[in-house]
């Protein structure tokens, strides 16, 4: 199973951001291994964001996504004490949700 | 037709200044880029998988580590990072934070630390003992260091430390002080610390363990020394061993003073 | 019952070297710390790869006269200086053919390439030069380190318009002499002993050379 | 070369398409493969509707000069712009250009930062694709270098 994400979530003004860490190999399918052969690409795919439940956030992503990813993003309306859960999906199709309270 | 060459001049000219312009600003391009990937260290991931880690019953003895005595009594986990490699009564030996995990890893949950200590980095329990040091290195971030000299075994390390610190060998005369024994020295773009001396905070032995974005990996200590010798291109020097732990107390103790950075992001 | 692990015998049988030279558990002095150094060497390496243990106990004099200096902080006396370049300037290896100047589009592949003789290399693996690690070399290039001088324009401040020419020939031997074994013009150079010690092939040091002394080369322009 | 009016015929079209099988705003985040397989930063845009791109002040990319690793590189786009349908962010001269693409809802800010791997020097782009479908872009250049011992 995959490890968790590190979110941290902090309100300033009328919104909070996001700052998540996800841990994931991210292989780009371009590398070879020491015998030659391709390693196939393995990757996060979508990743998507709640608000207190309510979906505020998709995105795609590729393979050209750096190893153990970061992304920052900014939810407007959100307050100290909101819930926030960030959800990926890899094209393996392993799947992993955390939830971070807005601080 | 002379006129176009003095266009022409004035155009190389240009290209000439602009050119002295992008070198200047090379170096602090640089630290541009790593100012900027400051906010997310992809070490966090690994400190939330350590202090898991610490409370978790793991090994044949179905154990946690919370017992462990890395230097300031049994459970004490605050404040030993700094203090170490330092002397351990109970194994006789001169110790640094990953061979006293080892350690207690043995002794309390019942692991064999001579096959963790054979096994690569990044493979099997070699994970989980990044991850703890990791752990244990940010419950002292910020603090200074603090290394004992109290004890001969102590002293004598140091005064190894320095002698293998200076050691020229392998095929192309290296030694840590080829690189590391002057201020203001860069390999290739990289900022050499001049590490026979105290290089400052968060510089040096103060940013290990670190995570480093070129490959995507969290190096402790004894991988960033495993990886010196590598490029030094000297032999593989052993897992926790008394090489590794004398040169740790030679920088550490070179570092007295300084407050500890760890977990750092390098490149 | 503890175990006697190897630290801990190299620290019993020093503190007993101790015990008996000053009739009590006092600090080792330079000669113990020396042999302990070796005896921990001995102990904590081993053979990876391509690289062996050996390499590091059996290195010559050169090695061990300047790393004995420098962990004392201080330099060789000039008597044993003066020796270690004799023995090392009588180890060059001029070429074979006598021609000193390669391709020096090869030497900048060389100078970039910082490869080879690692423990995770394989004897398949072409070896670099390494040179850019420590030298600015080609003006385009700004990924370049300090450790060692400039050589942006080598050839030009010394004067070199032929390379082949007769008033050329010292600067040449001496860039090839240079380049081979650095310790025959400086015993403690920090720089490596890059023909002498196998690192670059004879034909390597020649593209190398040419990198540095060829008017057409970009280090010249 | 696409005309703009087409573009918009077509994004028209996708937005029916997915109207009519009554798809909730957020139900759709499929992988849309055509956009990462694309080379050019034009193609890219296509495949998320987006007509010709055109450079514009209101967005912005934000990215160091130099890059000591070209394994991770910290790369944000962003724009005050009202109406923001697709944020993207890509390397030029990576195999494929397009790193990632955020759906821009009016719960988020259209700002968002990421790190992408970059194979050598390029220009990275942040592209935004309007809910009528232009294509407003930046781009700035970033120098991979060889850090470390060049092993």
């Amino acid at each position: 199973m995959a490890d968790p994400m590190r979110i941290r979530a902090q309100a300033a003004g009328d919104k909070a951001t996001i700052r998540v860490l996800m841990s994931h190999e991210m292989e780009s399918g371009q590398r070879k291994d020491a015998a030659g052969k391709t390693v196939p690409a393995w990757f996060i795919q979508e990743v998507t964001a709640t608000h207190n439940g309510k979906p505020v956030l998709s995105a795609e992503w590729g393979p050209a996504v750096s190893k153990n990813p970061f992304l920052q993003f900014a939810v407007k309306g959100a307050k100290a004490g909101d819930k926030i859960t960030v959800t990926w999906k890899d094209n393996k199709g392993d799947t992993r949700t955390d939830e971070a309270t807005v601080s | 037709m002379k006129h176009s060459i003095s266009v022409l001049l004035a155009a190389g000219l240009m290209t000439l200044s602009l050119n002295g312009l992008a070198q200047k600003t090379a170096s602090q391009g640089i630290d541009e880029y790593r100012a900027m990937l400051q906010d997310g260290n992809p070490a966090d991931l690994f400190e939330a998988k350590g202090e898991a880690l610490w409370t978790q019953k793991r090994g044949p003895k179905n154990a946690s580590l919370e017992k462990c005595d890395l230097g300031k009594g049994p459970g004490v986990f605050k404040g030993v990072f700094v203090e170490l490699p330092k002397y351990f009564a109970d194994t006789g030996r001169v110790q640094d934070m990953e061979s006293r995990l080892l350690t207690c890893m043995e002794t309390l949950q019942g692991f064999n630390a001579a096959e963790i200590a054979k096994t690569a980095f990044g493979r099997g329990e070699q994970v989980n003992m990044t991850a703890l040091a990791t752990w244990l290195a940010a419950e002292s971030k910020g603090m200074k260091f603090n290394l004992s000299q109290a004890n001969q075994a102590e002293k004598t390390f140091y005064e190894v430390g320095k002698r293998l610190f200076f050691q020229r060998g392998g095929p192309h005369d290296f030694a840590c002080a080829s690189c590391h024994a002057e201020d203001g020295k860069r390999i290739r773009l990289q900022d050499l610390p001049n590490l026979t001396k105290n290089p400052g905070d968060g510089v040096g032995f103060a940013a290990w363990p670190a995570y480093r974005v070129s490959n995507g990996q969290m190096w402790g200590m004894q991988q960033r020394l495993n990886d010196c010798y590598r490029q030094q291109r000297f032999p593989y020097p052993s897992f926790a061993s008394d090489a590794t732990i004398a040169l740790g107390v030679y920088l550490g103790v070179n570092s007295q003073g300084s407050a500890s950075i760890a977990p750092a992001i390098k490149r | 019952m503890k175990k006697i692990t190897p630290q801990m015998r190299v620290l019993l049988a020093v503190t007993a070297a101790a015990l008996v030279t000053l009739g009590c558990a006092s600090a080792p002095n330079v000669a113990e710390l020396n042999t302990l150094t070796q005896q921990i060497v001995k102990a904590s390496f081993r053979d990876q790869g391509i690289v062996k243990a050996s390499t590091l106990i059996n290195t010559d004099e050169t090695n061990k006269a300047c790393s004995e200096a420098d962990a004392l902080g201080k330099p060789l006396d000039e008597k044993t200086a003066k020796l270690i370049e004799e023995i090392n300037m009588k180890a060059i290896k001029w070429p074979s053919d006598g021609k000193f100047i390669g391709d020096w589009k090869e030497g900048e592949k060389i100078a970039q390439n910082g490869r080879g003789l690692t423990f995770t290399d394989d004897d398949k693996t072409v070896n670099g030069g390494n040179c850019y690690n420590c030298h600015k070399i080609d003006d385009k290039e700004i990924s370049y380190g300090t450790i060692g001088p400039s050589l942006h324009n080598y050839g030009k401040i010394r004067g070199v318009t032929d390379p082949n020419s007769a008033a050329s020939k010292p600067i040449v031997e001496y860039t090839w002499g240079k380049v081979w074994n650095a310790k025959a013009y400086n015993a403690c150079s920090n720089m490596p002993r890059v023909g002498h010690s196998g690192i670059l092939t004879e034909q390597q040091v020649r593209h190398v050379v040419g990198l540095l002394l060829d008017p057409k080369s970009p280090v010249n322009q | 070369m696409q005309t703009r009016r087409k573009t918009i015929q077509q994004s028209m079209v996708v937005a029916g398409l997915l109207a009519s099988a009554g798809f909730p705003q957020f139900a759709h985040a499929a992988f849309n493969k055509a956009g990462f397989d694309a080379k050019s930063v034009q193609d890219a845009v296509k495949a998320y509707g987006g007509g010709s791109i055109a450079e514009s002040k209101d967005v912005t990319i934000t990215g160091p000069d130099i890059a000591e690793n070209g394994a991770v590189v910290p790369l944000g786009a962003s724009t005050a712009l009202t109406g923001v349908k697709h944020m993207l962010v890509l390397v030029e001269k990576n195999p494929s250009a397009l790193v990632a693409m955020f759906h821009v809802s009016d719960a988020v800010d259209a700002n968002f930062l990421t790190r992408a791997k970059m194979g050598q020097s390029s220009d990275v782009y942040a592209v935004a694709i309007m809910a009528d479908g232009k294509a407003l872009f930046a781009k700035k250049e970033v120098k991979v270098t060889l850090g470390g011992c060049g092993g």
